[in-house]
């Protein structure tokens, strides 16, 4: 019977493609495997060497990348070939960050506390007091901390920055306020002065208002992005060459 | 007597050459490891359960082993022979009727123990040839093959406590104070003051007169006093010396009296022994 | 009116169950790029640490070893954590021209068998299960592989180290857990763990814990750069002097 004739060439049709689609899911599982456990992108040659004769490469690398995008890990075309990396929107995720706990260095620790008694301070203030030049990256690395913060700039010649301390400064010393530093006589009383101090030796009052003095005039915006003036030369911190004392 | 295993006689190179120059036999037996090995593989073919097989059996095959061996002149490791030994021994107390309970072990037990000890070796041997049949890592199956692996991007907690700010505070103060001695000038009425002042008055000196009355009038401040009395006094003294003046002074530590020389000369004299 | 209220909390719901599942599906794509790149199992207290705080591991991780199941690449339970592996069924084709690992000899095989069954073990104990001295070479070229690790040292009379296996042990070999070794029914059932363990102290099963028992003791510092100690002599593996009968 014709209806059946043609049944039976369908149903051959349809046998035949089951038959190849099935194929291809095998090689297709068989090709993501040896993507992803190749240590470099293989070429659609390379897939065609390990795969059962007959693989259509083409087809399977597309459908596997096309299976994979906009998933956690894409099939990408790389330096020839192909490879699974992860999803270039998630390559933060591929980073760690790790805390790294480090003391703060004699000079940095020493800038800081001047900034935080004498603030607003210029970094030629900071220098004048401290009698050695202070590096770029002491500065940078009390900036970075989160401590020390760009005010504004002294209405002087050569509009120098003025520095002084922030809020996390206060948090991470258990402050409440700046005026809460111990003022001269307590640091006496506390012993952190040894033996006879000079008369007439002052610790100012510090202010980290937010308010300029009338001393200070607005930073500019591009002051944000090149926070550190070099005032001179950069000379090693702890370097004995310091400023000559200035009397 | 025939062991179903095959004894091999390995003559390679490897075997030693005895003292008297005559190759040395050695059995390799068929890869055993020490006589447990060679135990468990005769056990093996008593019985497939290793709890039923009869140790009396076992015994008299491995004895017979090592006799044949012997008899063949193979050279058979220590330990084969102490195993020999052993299994003689328990062999003939498995034969004798036992002796009433004492310190000692049962043979029964003494063979219950070794049939243990054939049945954990064979059970570690089951173990590791499954272990092997696993889809090791590598062989059966593969991780990625180019791991992405984890960026470290270490971010610096500065620490630092309140003391240590304020002791760094302290002590920039302190030195700070200290590298800047402000010295208070020191008022010196130098030599060359003196002696210019000394000559001037010398014309004035006719007569005797005492030092410190002409200084007086240089002294403005006591603090003065210490530098002008010195520096004149050296002056008066190199102006003696040049004989323009003459010096007088009648104890230790009295005034010393001064008077212009009576015949002043243009030039000094040189000093005859400088 | 009542429709529209039910109508209001109706949509309502669902809104907060559409971004619950975009939120799941995003954690997914950040999970599974995270196993992806891993070579080695992670924990799910891993995973938790990288993925964003409320993501729900445990769901994650099923869902994906569901999605990858009959695929070339299969997400899979080891040692004690997830890890992406080639299907086990495509081993033929994938070692085609990868380098045959070191096959382990016999003595090797049994030797980490008997560790890896009777943790923690000393070397004593090994020579007794196996009738022969074990030669150090042995237990070297498992530390070496990584299979086999120092644990500590036995409180007994001469204090001989003792031995148990790694977690790249349970990776190469396919185990969630010690507790996963093949045919340790068996073992269980035959009094093995029995061996020569003082009596009273028998514990029954392998343990690879970190947590020493209580008949060991911790290994020194100098034992780490010492890790094989000497206990008599050193005989070759294959030696025919192997220890006495000890009965």
């Amino acid at each position: 019977m014709n209806a059946d004739r043609r049944f039976a060439a369908l149903s051959e049709r349809m046998s035949a493609e089951i038959a190849e689609a099935r194929l291809h899911a095998e090689h297709l599982r068989m090709a993501e495997a040896l993507l992803f456990a190749s240590a470099e992108p293989m070429t659609e040659a390379d897939l065609a060497e390990r795969l059962p004769t007959g693989a259509r490469v083409g087809r399977l690398v597309e459908d596997i990348a096309a299976y994979y995008s906009g998933r956690g890990v894409n099939l990408v075309k790389l330096a020839g070939g192909w490879a699974f990396r992860t999803a270039g929107d998630l390559s933060w995720m591929m980073a760690k960050d790790v805390v790294e706990p480090r003391k703060l260095s004699r000079a940095a620790l020493e800038t800081l506390a001047i900034v935080a008694y004498h603030q607003p301070v210029t970094r030629a203030e900071i220098e004048d007091i401290r009698g050695v030049s202070t590096s770029k990256g002491t500065l940078d690395t009390l900036i970075e901390a989160g401590w020390v913060r760009l005010r504004g700039r002294r209405r002087a010649p050569g509009r120098p920055v003025t520095y002084g301390t922030t809020r996390s400064f206060l948090d991470h010393f258990g402050l409440d306020a700046i005026g809460d530093l111990p003022g001269l006589d307590e640091l006496k009383g506390s012993g952190f002065f040894e033996g006879r101090l000079p008369t007439g030796l002052a610790v100012p009052l510090p202010s980290d208002d937010d308010a300029l003095r009338e001393d200070e005039e607005p930073l500019e915006d591009g002051d944000l992005f090149m926070p550190l003036e070099v005032e001179g030369e950069d000379e090693d911190e702890e370097g004995e060459d310091g400023a000559p004392p200035s009397l | 007597m025939a062991i179903g295993r095959t004894i091999d006689f390995d003559d390679d190179d490897r075997a030693p050459v005895r003292e008297d120059g005559e190759p040395a036999l050695v059995v390799d037996v068929g890869g055993y490891e020490g006589p447990l090995d060679l135990l468990l593989d005769l056990a093996r073919r008593q019985k497939v359960d290793l709890r039923e097989i009869s140790i009396l059996a076992l015994a008299e095959q491995y004895i017979a082993f090592v006799e044949e061996a012997r008899r063949m002149r193979l050279e058979l490791a220590a330990d084969y022979l102490v195993m020999a030994a052993w299994l003689a021994y328990l062999k003939s107390r498995l034969l004798l009727p036992e002796p009433p309970k004492g310190e000692e072990p049962s043979a029964e037990e003494l063979a219950s123990a070794l049939a243990e000890r054939l049945r954990r070796l064979e059970l570690i041997r089951a173990a590791a040839k499954a272990l092997d049949a696993r889809t090791r890592l590598g062989r059966d199956v593969h991780a990625r093959g180019a791991p992405e692996p984890m960026a470290v991007r270490t971010r610096p907690l500065y620490e630092a406590s309140l003391y240590d700010l304020l002791k760094a505070y302290a002590a920039q103060r302190q030195k700070q104070a200290a590298s800047r001695v402000t010295l208070r000038r020191r008022v010196v009425w130098s030599l060359v003051e003196a002696r210019e002042a000394l000559e001037r008055l010398v014309g004035h000196a006719v007569d005797w007169m005492v030092l410190d009355d002409y200084l007086v009038r240089f002294v403005s401040t006591p603090s003065e006093r210490a530098t002008v009395r010195a520096s004149a006094l050296s002056a008066t003294l190199e102006l003696a010396r040049e004989g323009r003046l003459a010096l007088r002074q009648e104890r230790a530590f009295g005034p010393i009296w001064l008077k212009a020389a009576s015949a002043p000369r243009a030039d000094p004299v040189p000093e005859p022994a400088a």
